[in-house]
This record gives C-alpha cells, structure tokens and sequence, in this order.
C-alpha cells in the first residue's frame, strides 16, 4: 500500500492547468487595459494590439475551460451538508492555528464556494468581454455597462485566486501535489478531505 | 499655457459649412458617398473622414420659422470621458492647451473611447485608429488658428483663450452653454433656445458606469489586489499554514 | 456693386431681396452681421425661407414674380409717409424735372404707357421726355409741386400700390409689409443709410431691369445712392463675371460699355457721332461725351498701330450687327436649333445646364457642324452626344475638349462684385497637360492667321492686322511665351507718340496714367478705358497689398484697384449737400475743405453743387442727376406690375396687361418652335416654381460637383416644398418625386419644409416649390439640371431668360 | 523646479507608490508636431469661385499644392472662406480634370485622346473653313458688315480679366458677333 491516494485524473488535471494558464495570460494581457501603470505588461506580448488579441482568445479558452471545469466537478461542488455548513461557519479553521478539523467531502465547503463562484464569474467575465469585443458593435449604455461588470468581476476574481493559490500552495502544504501529480498524501486527505479520505480508504 | 477653447455663436452661424471643408482640407479626410435624405445636412452624422459638421434644425414658433445651425464636434472637455478610459497614455490625450488630441501611433484599437464619450464623438477609421476633432492640435501648436475656426467668414466659430472667450461673451450679455460641464468643455456655444433643441444634452457628464469603473471600481480593486496578497502574507506568518502529520503517512502496519 | 463688400457694414437697413446672400456670397455676411452688431436691421424678402432668412430681423415671403408689385408698396408708403430725402432729391434726381403733359401711365391705359403699339410690341416713346428750355435743358420745378412733375407722376403711379393690393399680388401678409416698409423707409432720414443685396432673383425675370429700376427708385427716395451703407448693390455670382462685363464679352458692347458698330453706323466718325450722348446742360459733365477717345483708344490697342486716321483706326475690321438685330444668348440658342450657326465655342462655360429652357440648347448643340469646349472638367455641354436622350450615332458634331489651367496656374486679374481688379499669381505649373486659356487663344490667333496669310480667304484684314505683340516673337511668326503682363498694360493703354497733355509731356511708349488722358487723335491707346489706370507709371495697381484704411469706412484705397480710377464708391457726391458736406458726418465718403475733396476719389473733382463751376453728380447721365424717370426702359419709364410668362393667376391684379408688353415672344407666330411652349394658368402645371443656388454648388455645378467635398454635402437634385403641397401630393420626407414643366421634366428628392408656405392670391392657395439647378447628368446619381423645367422668356430690355418664376407640377415617383 | 529634500522624499514616495498601486498617473503630452505647410511657398490668389473677391493662399512645395487657405491679410476675407472655397486644393488634386484634348467625331460614342497641336490646327481650320464660307461682306441691305453668324461664342465669366479681351479681341476679328456669356443669364 502506498501512501498517496489519487485525487485528480490526468484530464481534470490538463483542463485545470490550461484554465489557470489563460487565466494568468488574462490578467497579463489584460492589465494594461486595467490601469496606466500596468501598460509595460503588453510588452510581454509584443505590443497592446497583441496583448488585447491574446487576451480575447485566452478569454473564450478560459471560459469554455471553467465551465467544462465546474461540469465536471460539478455533482461534488453543488451538494452541501451539515458539515459544509459549519465548515463555512468557522471559516474551515483558518482564522486559528490549532482549529478542529471538520470532515470535508472531495471538496471542502470553500473550495466549492470558489468552485461556484468561479464559474459565475467567468460566465460573466465572458458575457461582458464578448461585448466588449467591438465596443462599437451593441448599445453605449451595455456598452459601458460591460466594461464595469467586467472590471467588478475582474477584481473580485483576482482576490479570489489570491487566496485560492495561497491556500493551494503555501497555505495548506500539499494540497498542490494533487493537482500536480495527481496523488495526494494520506496525510493530506485525512486532514483536509476526511469524509472523502473514509470513502476512498474504504475501497 | 492658458486654455484654449473654441466659442460657438450659433447667432452668428449661416450654415456655410466652410467649417466642414476646412477642416478636411487641411487634414486630408477624404469625401464619402451621400445620398440626400430629404435634409441639407450632409454627412448624416460624424465618421471618421468628418470631424466636424453642422446639423439644420427648423423649428416653428407660431407664424414665425426658425432655422437653427449649430457646429458639432468634440467638446474637448476638461474632465473628458475618451481620456479617462482610454488604457494607452498619450494616445488620446490634453495638450497644453487644454485641447483633447490624440496619438495615433498611440491608439492601441481598443476603441473604449467611442463608448466613454458623453457626445458620441470619437469614431475609428479604416485602420482602426481613433480619430476625431483635435481642434488642429497641429496649428495650434504653432500659433495659427484650427482650420474650422480661420474659415468661418461669419465668427460664429471663434478659438482663443477661454477665460477670455468666456468674459467677453459674458460682456456682450450671452448665455453659455458649456462653462462649468465636465470640468468646463472646450467648446463653449452660445444658443438661441434650450441645448435639447440644438440636440445637445442639457447637463452633460461622464456616464455613471465610466466614474464608477474608472473612479471607484479601479481604486478599489488595486487596493483589494494587494489587500488579498497582505492577508494572505499575515495569515502565513500569524496563523500558519496546516500543516500534515506526517505520521499519517506511515503506511499501515499489518498486512506485510 | 456701386459700392462694394466692406462698405455693407456702414448700414442701418440690409434688405437682402432677389438674393440670398448668406448662401451664394457667405462673405458678404461677415459685414451684414457686422451691421447688425452695430444695430442695423437685416430684411429677408424671398419666396422661400433661406439661410439668409435665418439670419435676418424680418422675414416676408412673397410669390416668384412680383417683386415689383411689392417694391412699388414701398414707394408709395415712403411718398404717404413723407419718408423721402426732400433735398437728396432736389438736388441729385430727376424728381424736379417736368415730363411732356401728353405722357400717360398704366393707370388711365389699363397696364400700358402712352406710346404703345401692340403689333410692334414696342413703344413710340416721343411722349416719355420732359419738357425743355430754349437751350433744349429739361425744365424743372423744385419745389415738386407741378402735377408733371416727376415726383407728382411717380406719386400717382404708384399711389396705386396699396399694401392690401400689394398683397392680393405677391401673397405677403399686410402686415409684414408695412414692417418692411416702415424699417426699411426709415433710412430716408439724412444721414441713414440702408443697401439693397440683390442678384439673379430680380434679373431673371421678364421684367428683371426693372426689378432693380424699382428699387434704384427707393434708394434715390431715400437718398441712399453714393453714401457709405447705401447703393444699389448686384451681388454678382461669378469670380470675374464683373470683369468679362467689363471687357464685353457680349453681343451688344465692346470693352468699356462702348456700343457694338452697327451697320447704320457706317464709318468711325458717325459711329462717334451717333453713340454720343450730348447735353445743352452746362452743369452737365455728360462723361459719355468722351466717347470718342474711348473707342479710338479701342481700336489703337486692337489694331495694328500702321492704320491712321485715313484707315479710320481699323474701325471697319469690327464686324457690325445689322440694326435691331439681337444676338444675345437667347436668340443664339434659337438661331442654332435652326441650323443657323455651324461652329461654337464653349469656353467656360456650360450651356447645356445652364440655359433655360435646357432641352432646347442641348438639341440645338445638335446641330452644330463643330463645337470647341474649353474647360476643367468634362460636361453636359461638351458631352451633350451622350447625354439622356441622345443617340451618338445620329449626331454629326465634331467636339474638341480643351483642359485649361485652374485659376491658380496662371496669372492674372480678376474683377470682383465692388469692382476691385485683384491680382492673382501662379503657384503651379498647369496639372497634365492642361493649358492656361490665354495660351489657347495665342495658338488659335496664330494658326488662324498662319492660314489667311499662307491661303488668302474672306476679308482676311481684321485677322492680319490683329495686334498681338504680348511677348517675343519667334521668327516662324509666333509667341515663344504670352506675357499676361503685356496684355494687362495693353488694356491700360500707352501713349503711340510722345505728347502733352494736361501740361504733362509723355513720351512714346509710357503707359497712361488714366482715363483722362486719353486721345482721339489716335495718340493714345487703351484696350479698356475703365481699365486706364489699372496698370500705369505706378507699376501693377491691381496687385497693390496695403491696409490703409484712412477713411475709417473700409476702402482700402490702396488694395488691388478699382475702376472707375479707383472709386470705391460710385456716385458719391451724391453723399454730400449742396455745400459738400456728408449726410452723415460719422460715415463720409467725400468731403469738400473749401478747397478740394477729401475722402474716396470724387464722382469728377468740380465744386460742390452750391459753387459756379460745378458739375451735376451723376456724370454718366446726360442729365447729370439720377434718373427715377427712365425713359430708355423699353416697357416704361416707371416701372409697373405684370406677371411672369408663366404664372398661377388668370389675370394681373393692377391691369388688364397680364405679362411685359415689350418683351419677345418666343411661343407665338409662324416660326414657332415646338420647344418654345408655355403653361399659364393651367391646370396642368399648378405650382409656382423657381430656382436657385446653393452654397455648396456654383453654377451648373462642372466645378463644384467634380469637387468631393463638396458634393458630399450636396449629393442630389432636391426639390423643397410646404408640407401643405406634400400631404397634397402624398409626397413624404425623402421621397423621389418628378417635378415636370411644359419643356421637360427631372427627377428629384422631396424636401418637405416649413421653409416654403403656401400663399393666399385672389383668394386662391398657391403652391410654390423651388429647385437648385447646380447639377446635371454627368455626375452618377446627381440628377439633371433644373433649366429643363424654365422657358424661353427674356428681360425686355436685357434678355436674361426668366428662370425664376415658372409652373410646374409635381408628382410622387412609385 | 527646485526639490528640496522633503520635497523629493515626497515626490518620489509618491509616484513610486502610484505606480505600485496603479493609479493612473496624468496621460502624458505628446511631443511637438511639424506643422506641414512650414517652409511651403506660398502664393496668393483669389477665389475661382463667386464674385466676392477673397483671397486664398495657396501653399505648395515641389511644384505640388500642399494645402489652400484663406489669406488673412485680405481685407474682404480676412482669412476666411466659405464651403467652396476653402475646397479649392481638390481642384488641383482631382482625378476627374481632364489633362489631355480630346475629340469626339461625327457619329462616334466616345473620346479619343489627341494632342495639342492635332486639336488646334482641325480647330484653326474649321474656323476658317465656316467663316470663308458664311461671311457676309455686306447684309441684305447692301451695307457694309463684315461678319459671319454661323460661328458663335459663350463663355466666360471665370476667364482672367486678361484673358476676357484677348478672347473678345480674338472672336471679334474672326468677324464674329454672337458672343456671349454668363453675365446674360
């Protein structure tokens, strides 16, 4: 017996990856719309005209990527219990450093919270962006409407994948191995994912 | 450097439209293919080869007629809509003179100038550049005055220093349109009758989505970015992460 | 122009009528805005509400065509109001003078003066003079009182001229009218000055010289003539349409107003004889009395300088019309459609859209066996072969297309509407290949003559003996280069022979220094003798750059040059009092120091009126005073009402004289044409209709719609009509309807507007339309010239056709 | 601009802050523009167009129009233009002026190129040909009249005042008498 227990497959892997890609092309390409100081960001993508094309195309990739994404997770991120619950209630123990451990499914009840709200978001994010696409091809009034939806969304979106990769890397030591390799400790499912860790330990 | 602004006296204006020529002389904007429309007024609506243009408007007043001209074009505002969501700095910007002109090697085709106009003013060209009237930044620059307003045989087009332009309409006892509008607009009119009829907003601002995105939202989200990256940090340092029981990892005795 | 642009902002009243000023001249309103800053009062009278209206204090409308009734109002409200310039008249007009008691008005002869024969269609005008002296001097009584008097005729005249009359005629509310009047008659008050702004809408009627004699009339009521604001002012349409009047590039002059030889006027001394004015005035300067050094001096710059007075100075190599022969523009057109004429030039010019009555020129080009059209662009006339209608094959004219230089490829000058000579230069080389027309002129003079000197021909004499020394001469005969200098000079004149003349010696070859100098002795030559002066001892006058404005009115004296020997404003010592004091002390034109005349160039430098040694101010009269009795009108010496050819109502509302008794009749007798018809009052053709321009076009548009900017702002025939007459018609906003007249018919876009309103005549709704005619078939989607619609009617006395008044109907295209 | 200390420390926190946080600092101006009529010649003219007499200038360089405008020494204009005439540098650049002569014969649909001297000298010979043979010496009243009707002129108003008695001059020793122009009409 191993110590490792597999988390993710190799496609949920891929698909993860490639939405976390456009999306960090996204936000490169896209900073130099955002605001003035973040202009030198095109030239990483060899001047705005490129940048605003690489951020159109990285934005349908990562649309159809997130969505597809929250598909296929979606039976385990829309079902909440009684332990989901009371997980959200004590902000899953992060506000202290000896918290107890509330058994989580595959999922803990943030995860799917941001699993959710991501998908929204990238719904909206798309939404807007098609418009924005041609700002001269619907109404001025959705128009403008789309650039603050797509700016809200942007922001609420950047503090959420903040905190999403620090608490999948530095925050919780080995949660990034499953989505690395695949694999996660024993160690790991026990403490994060212990309704999950029972069931697959089970088999 | 005083600001400058063009004054609009649409008492004075006979619709000669030297104006729309001149200013496509002197920035070699080719002519378009028009059909009449039942109207003198020709192009319908500003393009990118038309800058400026003037709109006919009849209006009855009883027994009596009214014709009313008015020029439309950029009003070069203080607090101008084009430049605060333009992305690319000096591609659409003020000059010394307080003129909203533009780069073109600047514009970056995003065209968020077109919908963070109050006028529905700037449009794009052929190459998917931004264009529009930029008071012939060009001219002005070196002491001539913008093609439009050295045409206008009647001065209902005049460009000058604005606090000046202001006083002396004042002095000659003419109502403004234009003095304190979005931080004072660069093309000041005098009417004859309400801005609605001449087709002009009658206060015009920058769209409320265009403050709340660029003034609100903007700030904000630079300030919830580094806000998230600092919780996350004094999270790491006070709290901590979880860290594993190694232990757990051991595999199980038994079954050897 | 008797004044000029600037002068208009001197003003206390603009009535822009017959025009529209802010649309076709947008300059000139510059200074009428400037006069209404000043307080002056803008009046727009038009059949239609125009720019001009836009602008103005007051507008009135008033059907096409009656103009005259509507000015003959003004006349008598200013005689019932006593708003006259008692002494102005007095002094400067023929008011005084007593006319022949035999002499009868319209309103005894039913619409006709005393002297009228109806087969001749003319008048016997032995009873339209005055009664004279012993010395043959017209007597007069000052105090206006004598009932033949001019003043007491006028009166009565037009005592007929009731605003409620005046409106049953031209459909203006009274009201407007007596708002115009009253304004407008306010500036007979010394010292007010008030300009009359008019053009084709007054001359393109069959009664168009008298449009303006009734307006001429108000301003010598009024006492505007001369003064700084006032005159009597045509706002002329074309760049140097003034210049080329000047030289005379018409049937009836030649340069400088000088009659054309006739075939009675058999020999240069009866030609002088017979063409010059004379007077037993001895207060009158009669300047026509010149004559004879003026056409002497013509043909010393026209003819080799070997022929002597024994050769009469070349007076019998001008050709000569028969007497009573016309061959004014419309007359041409009528004698090509009958094969008369084989060859024609168009040079600059564009007949086939700018002549009435357009379907008859375009098939008489037809005709021709060869025609040379000289512009810019191609056109509907040097094209007319391919034109709607037309089959190439069956057309046998030869055109040859020659490109000339645009204006600013080659040098020269040009006469402005205020008589200013200004001078151009040349910034490029002519584009392609394209020539400056002088250059055409050289070739055709030289290969013409090559062809009379090498083969001989008929009476080749006028072609050999044409000077043209502009330049070197190669030794195959021609001019390596025309200097346009030489030519200029020419019309300015030089001295043949050294002389003396006003104590000044001159020597041969010196340019004369102007007009007064001039010689019928055959010393002197002058192209032009208005011109003498233009381009003298002081060098080019007409190229002259300076600001100097000392009068404060804005003559620029020293800017290019203006004929006559730089007067700015003609006529002015009609602006002063019998003791040279200006009417209006803030706006002087000339003044008298006691020992000269301060100011603009005096009308003659003689004393004022009040000293021995005077002369009368208006030295081109016979008279010497301004005539408000014209008895060199062919339909009468004041002017009456009668409808245009083609008009909605059955009869005149003054008179049983329904149209101009003395004008041509093209439309009746044998030799008729099936193209010459008219449409009065018939059912058919309902609506009034005029035309017009716009600013965006000029003329028939061969400059202008090959122009893209331009005709981007103007793309289409339009034509404008009250929402009244659209909901009638079913027309909406926009729609393509066809606008047909008895001659022809074109196809335009509705403007339905507000800007035309329907008028009340005779208790009847009259509808009147209006239409640019700037356009025509070479431009793809342009529409057709509007003068396929006008008849072939002319002035009486000028033959200008009448396009501004006609009937049309008007019908929705499916 | 003078720093002191404080100042600079300011100065430079805050931008250096700006930039970090991104908030827009002002858009920055762009550099000075060539004007493109400097060092053209210029020439003046008047306008081609109505009778008010303004004067244009023309600007041009290598030969070429570069731009027109109005010539604000004049006195009418001042400056000023209207529509038409502030459009007068498309009458040079304009593909549709016809640069070369063209002839149309008897019968035929279309133009032809020729050139200058084929054009002046069938021109030169038509007139001869026409007025040979319909010149009258003497009308049917036996006067003397020189003249032939059968060739007639129009035109023209927009010719230099030069150019107008040379054409006069011209017409007239050919003996004609129907000459016209615009100023009838």
């Amino acid at each position: 017996m191993t110590n490792t227990i597999d988390r993710f497959g190799t496609a949920s892997r891929v698909l993860h990856w490639l939405v976390a890609i456009s999306f960090l092309l996204l936000v490169l390409s896209g900073l130099g719309l955002y605001a003035h100081t973040f202009f030198g960001y095109f030239d990483l993508f060899g001047g705005p005209q490129q940048g605003i094309v690489v951020h159109k195309w990285a934005g349908i990739v990562f649309l159809i990527g997130s969505v597809l994404l929250f598909l296929s997770h979606a039976g385990e991120v829309c079902r909440f219990d009684a332990d989901d619950r009371r997980w959200i209630a004590r902000l899953g123990g992060y506000l202290s450093r000896n918290a107890e451990e509330i058994p989580q499914g595959k999922f803990n009840a943030g995860q799917k919270l941001f699993g959710i709200f991501a998908v929204i978001a990238a719904l909206v994010m798309g939404a807007t962006g098609l418009v924005i696409w041609d700002p001269t091809a619907y109404s001025r009034e959705l128009t403008q409407a789309s650039f603050l939806l797509h700016s809200i969304f942007f922001n609420l979106f950047m503090v959420g994948m903040i905190v999403h990769v620090y608490l999948a890397t530095i925050g919780n030591p080995g949660t990034l191995e499953g989505m690395l390799y695949g694999q996660v400790r024993r160690s790991w499912a026990k403490k994060h994912a212990g309704k999950w860790f029972e069931k697959v330990a089970k088999n | 450097m005083k600001r400058k602004a063009f004054l609009i006296d649409t008492t004075r204006c006979t619709a000669c439209r030297s104006c729309q020529v001149a200013c496509k002389q002197w920035n070699k904007l080719d002519a378009e293919a028009t059909v009449n429309r039942g109207s003198y007024e020709n192009p319908p609506d500003l393009t990118p080869l038309l800058y400026n243009q003037i709109h006919f408007i009849e209006q009855e007043q009883g027994d009596d007629l009214r014709w009313l001209f008015i020029n439309r074009r950029c009003m070069h505002c203080a607090d101008a809509g084009c430049v605060k969501v333009c992305p690319s700095a000096g591609a659409l910007y003020h000059t010394k003179e307080g003129l909203v002109a533009y780069n073109r090697e600047k514009c970056i085709e995003c065209h968020y100038c077109v919908s963070g106009c109050p006028f529905d003013v700037p449009r794009y060209d052929a190459k998917q550049k931004v264009t529009k009237c930029h008071a012939c930044s060009d001219r002005v620059q070196n002491g001539l005055l913008p093609a439009c307003a050295k045409a206008c045989p009647t001065q209902a087009l005049s460009f000058g220093d604005r606090d000046q332009l202001i006083a002396e309409a004042k002095a000659a006892g003419k109502k403004l349109y234009g003095e304190n509008d979005l931080g004072g607009l660069g093309v000041l009119y005098v009417l004859d009758d309400e801005p609605g009829t001449y087709r002009l907003p009658k206060n015009p601002a920058i769209p409320a989505s265009i403050f709340f995105w660029k003034d609100v939202v903007k700030p904000l989200g630079i300030l919830g970015f580094w806000g998230a990256v600092g919780v996350a940090a004094l999270h790491y340092v006070t709290i901590g992460p979880k860290k594993l029981d190694d232990a757990d990892d051991q595999p199980r005795k038994g079954g050897e | 122009m008797t004044n000029h642009w600037i002068d208009i902002r001197n003003s206390d009243v603009v009535l822009v009528m017959g025009s529209n000023a802010a649309e076709n001249h947008p300059i000139s309103f510059h200074y009428v805005l400037e006069a209404k800053e000043h307080g002056a009062k803008i009046l727009s009278v038009d059949p239609r509400f125009t720019r001009t209206s836009a602008r103005a204090d007051i507008y009135a409308p008033l059907r096409s065509g009656t103009d005259i009734a509507f000015l003959g109002g003004m006349i008598n409200y200013i005689l019932n109001n006593d708003l006259y310039h008692k002494e102005y008249l007095q002094l400067h007009t023929n008011a005084t003078f007593l006319v022949d008691p035999r002499f009868r008005m319209p309103g005894d002869l039913d619409g006709l003066f005393s002297g009228y024969n109806t087969a001749k269609r003319s008048y016997d005008k032995s009873t339209w003079d005055f009664q004279r002296d012993a010395d043959g001097v017209p007597k007069s009584d000052p105090s206006l009182q004598d009932p033949n008097c001019v003043f007491q005729l006028l009166k009565k005249h037009f005592s007929r001229y009731t605003p409620e009359v005046v409106s049953g005629i031209t459909g203006t509310p009274v009201k407007k009218l007596e708002e115009i009047y009253r304004t407008y008659g306010a500036s007979g008050k010394p010292g007010k000055a008030a300009t009359i702004m008019y053009a084709m809408g007054w001359t393109q009627h069959t009664v168009g010289t008298q449009n303006i004699r009734t307006m001429a009339i108000i301003q010598l009521l009024l006492g505007n003539i001369g003064v700084a604001g006032g005159g009597v002012n045509a706002l002329r349409g074309e760049s140097n349409v003034q210049g080329s009047t000047d030289h005379c590039l018409l049937f009836h002059i030649l340069p400088g107003y000088l009659p054309t030889p006739k075939a009675s006027l058999k020999d240069l001394t009866t030609y002088i004889k017979k063409t010059t004015p004379t007077t037993n005035d001895p207060q009158s300067a009669n300047w026509w009395g010149n004559r004879g050094k003026y056409i002497t001096s013509l043909l010393r710059a026209h003819f080799d300088t070997g022929l002597g007075a024994a050769d009469e100075f070349g007076y019998q190599l001008l050709p000569k019309l028969d007497d009573g022969q016309n061959a004014s523009w419309l007359m041409l057109f009528d004698k090509m459609i009958r094969d008369q004429v084989k060859g024609f030039f168009a040079w600059g010019q564009n007949p086939a859209c700018s002549g009435s009555n357009a379907n008859k020129v375009r098939e008489a080009l037809s005709r021709l066996d060869w025609m040379v059209a000289v512009n810019l662009f191609d056109n509907e006339t040097a094209s007319f072969w391919k034109g709607p209608g037309m089959d190439p094959a069956k057309i046998d004219t030869e055109v040859f297309f020659l490109p000339v230089a645009a204006s600013f490829e080659k040098e020269g000058s040009i006469t402005n509407s205020g008589r200013w000579a200004q001078w151009r230069y040349r910034a490029v080389k002519p584009l392609g290949d394209s020539r400056p027309d002088s250059e055409i002129m050289t070739e055709l003079q030289y290969r013409v003559a090559k062809r009379y000197r090498d083969e001989g021909g008929a009476f080749p004499d006028p072609i050999l003996k044409l000077s043209w020394n502009y330049g070197f001469r190669m030794p195959d005969g021609r001019l390596q280069e025309l200097d346009i200098h030489a030519v200029a000079k020419e019309i300015n004149g030089y001295f043949l022979t050294d002389k003396v003349v006003k104590g000044k010696a001159f020597r041969k070859g010196d340019l004369v220094p102007s007009f007064a100098y001039l010689q019928d002795d055959g010393s002197t030559s002058s192209g032009n003798w208005l011109y003498c002066q233009s381009y003298n001892g002081h060098g080019n006058n007409m190229a002259r750059r300076s600001h100097k404005d000392p009068s404060g009115i804005g003559l620029y004296p020293e800017w290019a040059w203006c004929w006559p020997v730089n007067r700015r404003i003609l006529y002015n010592r009609a602006s002063v009092n019998a003791d040279g004091v200006p009417w209006n002390s803030q706006r002087p034109v000339i003044w008298w120091t006691g020992s000269g005349w301060k100011g603009d160039v005096p009308d003659g430098g003689w004393k004022p009126l009040s000293q021995p040694g005077t002369r009368k101010s208006f030295i081109m009269l016979p008279d010497g005073v301004a005539s408000i009795f014209g008895a060199k009108m062919k339909e009468g010496p004041f002017p009456e009402h009668y409808e245009p050819l083609e008009s909605p109502i059955k009869n005149n509302p003054l008179s049983g004289t329904r149209t101009n008794p003395a004008m041509k009749l093209f439309y009746e007798g044998a030799e008729k044409l099936p193209e010459d018809v008219y449409y009065s009052n018939d059912k058919r053709y309902p609506f009034v209709a005029t035309t017009y321009r716009v600013t965006e076009h000029w003329q028939t548009g061969v400059m202008s719609r090959n122009t893209p900017w331009l005709l981007e702002m103007q793309p289409q025939l339009f034509v404008e009509m009250s929402p009244e007459l659209a909901a009638d018609r079913a027309i909406g906003h926009g729609d393509m309807v066809k606008v047909s007249s008895g001659r022809g018919s074109v196809e335009a876009v509705a403007i339905v507007t507000r800007r035309f309103r329907p008028f009340k005549i005779e208790g009847a709704t009259i509808h009147q339309v209006g239409l640019p005619w700037c356009f025509g078939w070479e431009t793809k989607n342009a529409g057709d010239s509007a003068n396929l619609l006008t008849p072939t009617a002319g002035d009486a006395n000028t033959m200008i056709p009448e396009t501004k008044a006609f009937m049309v109907n008007v019908e929705k295209l499916s | 601009m003078q720093l002191n200390r404080r100042g600079f420390l300011k100065f430079s926190g805050g931008a250096v802050a700006g930039s970090v946080l991104g908030i827009g600092l002002k858009a920055a101006e762009a550099e000075a523009q060539p004007l493109a009529i400097q060092y053209a010649r210029e020439t003046t003219t008047i306008c081609p167009y109505c009778a008010v007499g303004c004067g244009l200038i023309v600007h041009s360089r290598g030969g070429e129009v570069i731009n027109t405008e109005g010539d604000p020494d004049h006195p009418i204009n001042r400056g000023t233009l209207c529509s038409k005439g502030a459009s007068i540098y498309q009458l040079r650049h304009n593909d549709k002026r016809v640069t070369e002569p063209m002839y149309r014969a008897k019968g035929s649909n279309q133009w032809q190129k020729v050139s200058w001297d084929w054009a002046l000298e069938q021109i030169a010979e038509r007139i001869k040909t026409t007025r040979d043979a319909t010149f009258m010496e003497k009308n049917s009243k036996g006067q003397v009249v020189n003249r032939t009707d059968a060739i007639a002129s129009v035109g023209s108003a927009a010719l230099d005042n030069e150019e107008c008695y040379l054409l006069q001059k011209l017409l007239r020793s050919w003996g004609l008498v129907y000459i016209e122009h615009q100023a009838r009409i």
